[in-house]
């Protein structure tokens, strides 16, 4: 699994480079905005990619998730009064135990019934949000206080960027261990994976918990950020996005989930200028990065850098070695 | 391992399945010992298959106890009967077919919490010349013939270093010359102190390693006892064997 | 490449026109690594050609390609004078083209008498004759019948490969390509079923291509003979030209077909 | 008493319109293994569709509604083969989940052009019929009566084709396999595209069944899709009966958890969390749905 | 010179109200280029960045500091949703940059006495009160509020509700969430009453309305001779007619328009300027919207520069006639609403009489002094 070449780690690294000085570099206040808020859409990728990609188990809830995090962080402050770091860990940890439950009552199922199962309950959490207005303020929109003083977004931008850097880290050190390997046995097929002597329960659960606290403290961070909270973060275009950032990025790789959002989210901020047809650009960009960008761009990156086929014994070889076999 | 031939390390008593209406399985009894090995044979839809189902998890018994070295184990999950020691191969190869071959013996090598990465992937390198799966190692397992399948799908149940191996047909589709080769490493299995279960259509092949035979037609044992006398069995050969063996 | 020709001239009918013949076909699953190297082979109509090799050699490979599921890269397939290279899959039962695969083929979720059925699907057939033959099926394999009305993916291993086998006889074609037709069936029913496929070509004049690993069945009803090995043809012959010594046959293509 | 009973019928009432766009769904993911995103989007073009049909015509509103199922029948087609299609080569590893992008791409392009195209003031064909029928305590307005009844004839008729013809079952088989479809002669790209085309015709049906009732706007297809989406899944994918039995459910459960709810106010906005709960309780009972096949794989 | 920039926000697409939305951009527009036309102001032209906020704070607040941060207007002007404005002026407070309200009616968005915050549209505190005194006048002994769950329709309905315990008038509310279709339920709920309501109160924005109204109607509920219907400037627009048919027939209309007869030059020039250009007839929200930005481009002119804090402080004194006002923005703090906000919006209670009428010539049933029909039809 960890195949990545030598010149992945190279993009890797200059392209955290470059997000590193961009914003001293002078983008402007404006930019940095974007990019602070694209990092929320990274750590969303890039875990629902884990999930999603790496485990198959295809959630939909990964958006409610970061709804619940940031709501409940935010909740903790305005109706409970509870210091910052206290909320934020009353965020996380709420997050950890609804992973771990939703990861148990998904256990029996699979495809389509797990995604639409978690549509399901990340449909009712929005409903609550919205219904419980006297608490969450429903439609309304919560106000969350900030995390930095003054009005720069330059603490949130690097910020982000450390919470970026740290999951994917933390994720593809998961995946470098056993773990990955049995959680990419699960996705293949969970019946052989039980009797290769897989516990797939724990692993399915450890997967949901893992990603779940990903998606809260994105959550968390974003609202923190933006300083408004609105049920119609956890809608179903949000999930959506979500997916069509892990997917352009290609699904089976975790920087290439963040890349994914990274373009996406840029490009649709860069066709505002299009005022009403700028949705309509981006619908199209989308179905015309699918059409012809088939496996994702991370792969074709990959690809272009990379010499033709190398560390990889292929069929020729192997008939030789047959040949040999038989003479 | 030391084989204590004495005591029964494996035994069913009154297994049975039912899907709906369907008896597939029925009142199934059998005791193995240590060291054990077994051909499990019958024909089409006896209830080989959901035999082995059940007695490595795979599948909840409608009745019937599993003993395990004296603990039943039947309402237990499958990985814990791998933990056990327990492995099984599946008639039609269910491989991670998104994996590469090395990997799919990773997988079980790994399920064992003591298991070394380093000595694990030896030990799967190991596995991969005897199956002459080697130049595949990097290879999605996908991309295999059909036949090649079925060798890492056996591969992927030595990996486990089970006590007990239940082999569903692993003979067809694979190459005269190599079956003989896999017949010969079970038989060595088989003297390493490793229990056996052997289902197959190929009767020959299943004589040349087994000692004693199980036959099951629609769902329970008709016979049981040294290969050599049950293939005889006026009622084994017109159940099943027919003509083809001698 | 040794070339086992025959010396023999009693049999010229390996010269005689093939129903379905490839030339020099090369085929792969991804671009840069060819399966299929060079390969030529016959069928001949009213004779069984059996193909055999060891495993992962590429015989079940050249059956896709025949069939039209990988398109060759190089190299032609021919039906009697027509040139079908390269035609997408689904158009060959309707030119005379059957293919039974090695791996399973059946829709689990749809009952066992509408997979038979399905076979025929492309004739659009009448009731009646879809009845008789449904019938004749079912008279074959009498487990079948049994379990028609269970979905067909509730089969045991062997059963399916059973409706497998009744779907693909549920249609006429000329030609069959069969790929290791017993793999996994019980002694009985495989003897059964080496007859039946002796029939098809003996009785009813269908030209056969069958890939098999159970060599000594295989060899005891063929015409001719290919020993593929790294995706070409290593030996080929018909098999009169040994006489009538099966065990001594089947020993000699086994050492040419081992490795 | 009467007013449960209203609530009833009229949740039962737009259950079997919404079961309309289920089956449309239901079917395109049971094919082509595609979620599809856009769904939405096509039941709003049916919507458009059919009002320009009407208006343009002056054909009465049910033929507006055929034209529309025509018309959009056409687009799907097309943009299945533009769009979709390509993606059946060997070269794309997964393309399941490619599809959704695809999908999800469409309903962001169909829903703004919708929006520059059709204009942001609200349109509204005319109705069926005027009125309501008035059976005692019961009050029906005949639009959605007529909706409904139509509705119904739309599911039975598509069951019917999926059962009997041959054409029905090709599309089973390749929903199944579509490698063991190719062996016995279907073509699986061409049932891919009149699997996705008749997807698209029925939702573009529901679309103009719905118009009369709730008027046309370019986010028209945001509700009823995620309803669509707990419709099949509630009655098992890719059974038509399970949609319409899905539809009737939810339209219950939402109508009757709406009078049921003592806080009038918390009533309301929970009304579609009643069918999302539905949902999740059925799949912890049952898996695979209420009519779902349950998961076999070939031995 | 550089052009001036400046910032409007306002729902272009859904889930807002991008009707109302749009009505309001194209009066902006116009009234930008009769601007530009007549050269400018302080001889620079003006650029207006049009941000599409969606009816969604997060939305709105990101348009906010997309438009101070990165276009670097010298002011902020628009919107149509109380919950996206009230986003938006966080921002626009903690950057110093002037936010003028067009058709947003939270008592919130003025009640935080950000000085940066200015208000054309009425508070709820300012047309509801006067809205349920009305009904209390016309002897509805049950009234019943629907409104939105936004800071509009829930602030709205709390000022109706109060004032209506104040007059010891049964009332029921109900809230409703703008993204369903079917409000049927609701609207059973409240005929299933004993005593059934004699009055509805709508406190919902844009196109919903429709379908309550139809919905209503179907169920032969409202508007009735037994139950009188009463919605807000959404229905102003003509599509009510395509949408409830008869139905929309003896609505009554909260307008916060001058009555036709009080329509001044400005009025009259703007209205053929904007049907002429747009091809349909401007609702009170144009108006409001061409409004907005004429006070934004007095303020320029008065400060004489287009210095963010100098059109903040310039707003304050500012005295401007417009189509549908004469402008001015008191400094008094109570009631804390009153702050910035302008007091003497035209407040007109209109009812339809016929199909297909347009609201210029629909019947003023309040107030008194404009009033061209003395009842209310059944
Ligand atoms: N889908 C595939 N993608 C890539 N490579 C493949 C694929 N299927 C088969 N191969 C490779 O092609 C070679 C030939 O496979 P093929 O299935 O034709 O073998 P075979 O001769 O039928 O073997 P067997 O007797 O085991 O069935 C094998 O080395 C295999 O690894
Ligand atoms: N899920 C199921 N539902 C219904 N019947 C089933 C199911 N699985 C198996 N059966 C039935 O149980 C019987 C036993 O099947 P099993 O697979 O155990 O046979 P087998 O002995 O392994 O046969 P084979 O030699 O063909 O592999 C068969 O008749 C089969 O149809
Ligand atoms: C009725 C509307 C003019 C109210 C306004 N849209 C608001 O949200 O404040
Ligand atoms: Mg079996
Ligand atoms: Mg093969």
């Amino acid at each position: 699994m960890t195949r990545s070449s030598l010149f992945s780690r190279a993009t890797q690294a200059i392209l955290l480079m470059a997000a590193v000085l961009l914003p001293v570099l002078g983008i402007g206040p404006y930019w940095t905005h974007v990019g602070a808020i694209a990092w929320y859409y990274a750590l969303l990728a890039a875990s629902w990619a884990l999930l999603a990609g790496f485990a198959g188990q295809f959630s939909f809830a990964h958006v409610a998730f970061a709804a619940l995090g940031g709501y409940a962080s935010a909740l903790c402050i305005a109706r409970f009064g509870l210091p910052l770091p206290i909320a934020i860990i009353v965020g996380i940890v709420l997050a950890m135990v609804t992973g771990a439950l939703i990861g148990a009552l998904v256990l029996r199922l699979s495809g389509p019934y797990l995604a639409l199962f978690t549509l399901a309950i990340s449909e009712i959490f929005r409903m609550m949000l919205i219904a419980e207005e006297d608490f969450t303020r429903g439609m309304l929109g919560l106000p969350v206080p900030g995390l930095f003083p003054g009005r720069s977004d330059l603490p949130y931008y690097y910020l982000g960027l450390g919470l970026v850097v740290l999951a994917v880290a933390g994720m593809n050190w998961l995946l470098a261990t056993r773990v990955g390997l049995f959680l990419r046995a699960i996705r293949e097929d969970e019946g052989a994976a039980r009797a290769s002597g897989v516990d797939t329960t724990r692993y399915k659960i450890l997967v949901f918990v893992v990603t779940s606290v990903i998606a809260a403290i994105a959550g968390i961070y974003y609202g923190h950020f933006i300083g408004i909270l609105t049920p119609n973060m956890a809608i179903l275009p949000e999930m959506g996005l979500v997916v069509a950032m892990a997917v352009i990025g290609g699904i089976e790789s975790l920087p290439g989930a963040v890349i994914g959002a990274v373009v996406v989210y840029l490009l649709s901020e860069s066709l505002r200028s299009y005022g009403e047809w700028r949705f309509v650009l981006m619908g199209l960009a989308l179905i015309l990065v699918q059409r012809f960008a088939q496996n994702g761009l991370f792969p074709i990156l990959e690809q272009w850098s990379r010499p033709r086929r190398i560390g990889r014994s292929t069929a020729k070889t192997a008939s030789i070695k047959e040949e040999r076999h038989a003479g | 391992m030391p084989a204590d031939n004495n005591a029964p390390f494996f035994s069913v008593e009154g297994l049975a399945k039912h899907f709906g209406g369907i008896h597939a399985v029925e009142g199934l009894s059998f005791t193995l010992s240590r060291g054990e090995i077994v051909g499990l044979i019958g024909p089409n839809g006896s209830g080989k298959t959901t035999t082995i189902n059940m007695v490595t998890g795979a599948l909840k018994p409608t009745a019937g106890a599993i003993v395990v070295e004296g603990t039943d184990m039947a309402r237990s999950a499958a990985h814990l009967y791998a933990r056990r020691g327990v492995a099984r191969t599946f008639q039609v190869p269910r491989l991670f077919r998104r994996m590469t071959v090395l990997e799919n013996l990773m997988v079980p090598a790994l399920s064992e919490a003591a298991a070394r990465h380093a000595a694990s992937e030896t030990r799967a390198r190991e596995v991969l010349a005897f199956l002459r799966l080697d130049h595949l190692a990097d290879d999605y397992a996908r991309s295999l013939s059909g036949g090649q399948q079925k060798l890492l799908e056996l591969g992927r149940a030595l990996m486990l270093k089970p006590r007990l191996l239940l082999l569903d047909e692993p003979f067809a589709g694979v190459h005269p010359r190599l079956l003989d080769q896999i017949a010969e490493h079970i038989r060595s299995l088989n003297r390493d102190g490793y229990t056996i279960v052997l289902v197959d259509h190929n009767l020959e092949a299943v004589q040349s390693v087994v000692t004693r035979v199980m036959v099951m037609a629609r769902g329970r044992k008709i016979a049981d006892g040294p290969a050599a006398d049950v293939l005889r069995d006026p009622e084994v050969v017109r159940a099943y064997t027919g003509t083809r063996v001698h | 490449m040794a070339e086992v020709a025959s010396t023999s001239q009693s049999h010229d009918w390996p010269r005689s026109a093939p129903l379905l013949s490839c030339e020099n076909l090369v085929a792969g699953y991804t671009r840069d690594i060819d399966i299929l190297r060079d390969l030529s082979a016959k069928a001949w109509a009213g004779r069984i050609s059996c193909v055999v090799g060891p495993n992962g050699t590429g015989k079940s490979t050249l059956l896709k390609a025949l069939f039209g599921f990988l398109k060759p890269s190089s190299g032609r397939v021919r039906l009697g004078d027509k040139d079908i290279t390269g035609q997408p899959p689904f158009r060959m039962l309707a030119a005379g083209l059957a293919y039974l695969p090695q791996r399973p083929s059946l829709f689990p979720h749809l009952t066992v008498e509408t997979n038979l059925k399905l076979g025929l699907w492309h004739a659009r057939p009448k009731k009646a004759v879809l009845a008789e033959k449904l019938e004749r099926a079912y008279a074959r394999f009498p487990i079948i019948r049994e379990k028609r009305a269970q979905p067909a993916g509730q089969l045991s291993g062997g059963q399916q490969r059973q409706v497998e086998i009744a779907r693909s006889l549920m249609t006429d074609p000329s030609i069959y390509l069969i790929d290791e037709p017993t793999a996994g069936v019980d002694p009985q029913t495989s003897e059964l079923i080496y007859e039946i496929v002796r029939d098809l070509a003996r009785d009813l004049g269908k030209a056969v291509l069958l890939v098999d690993q159970d060599i000594r069945a295989a060899l005891a009803i063929t015409d001719y003979v290919y020993v593929v090995k790294n995706g070409a043809v290593f030996s080929e012959g018909a098999r009169e030209d040994f006489g009538s010594d099966t065990d001594a046959l089947v020993a000699r293509w086994l050492y040419a077909s081992g490795e | 008493m009467s007013y449960f009973l209203l609530l009833a019928v009229n949740g039962l009432v737009i259950g079997l319109i919404y079961a309309l766009t289920a089956a449309g769904l239901t079917l395109v993911f049971s094919v082509l293994k595609v979620v599809n995103f856009g769904h939405g989007s096509l039941y709003m073009l049916g919507g458009y569709a059919s009002y320009y049909i009407i208006t343009a015509l002056h054909v009465p509103p049910l033929v507006g509604v055929a034209g529309a199922m025509v018309a959009l029948f056409i687009f799907g087609v097309v943009f299945e083969r533009l769009v979709i299609a390509p993606m059946y080569t060997d070269k794309v590893e997964r393309k399941d989940e490619y599809a959704i992008i695809v999908t999800f791409g469409l309903t962001i392009l169909l829903t703004n052009l919708g929006l520059v195209v059709f204009g942001p003031f609200a349109k509204s064909p005319p109705s069926f019929m005027t009125g309501a029928l008035i059976l005692g305590p019961l009050i029906l307005p005949y639009d959605r009566l007529i909706a409904a009844v139509t509705a119904v004839v739309l599911l039975v008729g598509l069951a019917l084709f999926l059962k009997r013809t041959s054409l029905g079952q090709a599309l089973d088989a390749v929903s199944q396999s579509r490698e063991s479809a190719a062996v016995i002669g279907i073509d699986p790209l061409r049932m891919y595209t009149v699997a996705f085309g008749l997807g698209s015709a029925l939702a573009g049906g529901a679309g103009a069944l719905i118009a009369p009732i709730f008027a046309l706007s370019p986010s028209m297809g945001d509700l009823p899709a995620v309803q669509a989406f707990i419709i099949i899944v509630l009655g098992g994918m890719g059974s038509v009966g399970g949609s319409i039995a899905g539809g009737i459910l939810l339209g219950l459960v939402q109508g009757l958890g709406v009078g049921y709810l003592p806080d009038p106010n918390r009533a309301l906005a929970y009304t579609q969390a009643f069918g999302a709960l539905l949902l999740v309780v059925t799949l912890l009972v049952r898996p695979t749905g209420l009519f779902g096949r349950s998961h076999l794989r070939l031995e | 010179e550089e052009p001036i920039a400046l910032g409007w926000v306002g729902p272009l697409s859904p889930p807002g109200n991008y009707s109302g939305g749009q009505e309001m951009q194209w009066a902006v527009q116009l009234g930008v280029d009769e601007v530009n036309k007549a050269g400018g102001v302080l001889g620079r032209q003006i650029n207006v960045t049009y941000e599409d906020t969606k009816g969604q704070p997060a939305d709105g607040s990101a348009a906010a500091i997309r438009l101070i941060t990165k276009d670097n207007v010298a002011a902020i002007f628009g919107e149509f949703h109380s919950s996206v404005a009230l986003a938006e002026i966080e921002e626009a407070h903690k950057y110093g940059v002037a936010w003028v309200g067009t058709d947003v009616w939270a008592d919130a968005i003025t009640a935080k006495q950000y000085p940066e915050v200015y208000r054309l549209a009425p508070a709820n505190s300012l047309v509801y009160v006067k809205a349920a005194d009305w009904t209390v006048e016309q002897g509805f002994k049950n009234v019943a509020i629907i409104a939105e769950n936004t800071d509009f329709g829930q602030g709205g309905a709390k000022v109706i509700a109060d004032e209506l315990e104040v007059k010891k008038v049964p009332h029921t509310l109900v809230t409703i969430d703008l993204a369903q279709q079917d409000f049927t339920p609701a609207l059973l709920r409240l005929m299933s009453q004993d005593p059934k309501p004699d009055a509805i109160q709508m406190v919902v924005a844009g196109q919903a309305q429709y379908q309550l109204v139809k919905q209503a109607c179907q169920l032969g509920f409202a508007p009735t001779a037994a139950t009188k219907l009463i919605g807000s400037s959404g229905l102003l627009q003509k599509e009510v007619w395509e949408v409830a048919g008869e139905c929309a027939k003896n609505l009554l209309i909260v307008n916060v328009a001058q009555p036709t007869s009080q329509w001044n030059d400005k009025t009259k020039a703007f209205v053929k300027a904007f049907t002429e250009r747009f091809n349909r007839a401007p609702t009170g929200v144009a108006m409001e919207a061409y409004d907005t930005f004429n006070v934004v481009v007095e303020a320029i002119k008065k400060a004489g520069s287009a210095d963010r804090g100098a059109i903040v402080k310039a707003l304050e004194g500012i005295k401007y006639e417009g189509t549908n006002a004469t402008y001015n923005f008191p400094t008094t703090k109570a009631p804390d609403w009153a702050y910035h906000q302008f007091v003497d919006v035209p407040f007109t209670i209109i009812q339809y009489t016929a199909m297909n009428q347009a609201p210029g010539d629909a019947a003023v049933v309040y107030p008194k002094k404009w009033a061209t029909s003395d009842k209310i039809l059944p």
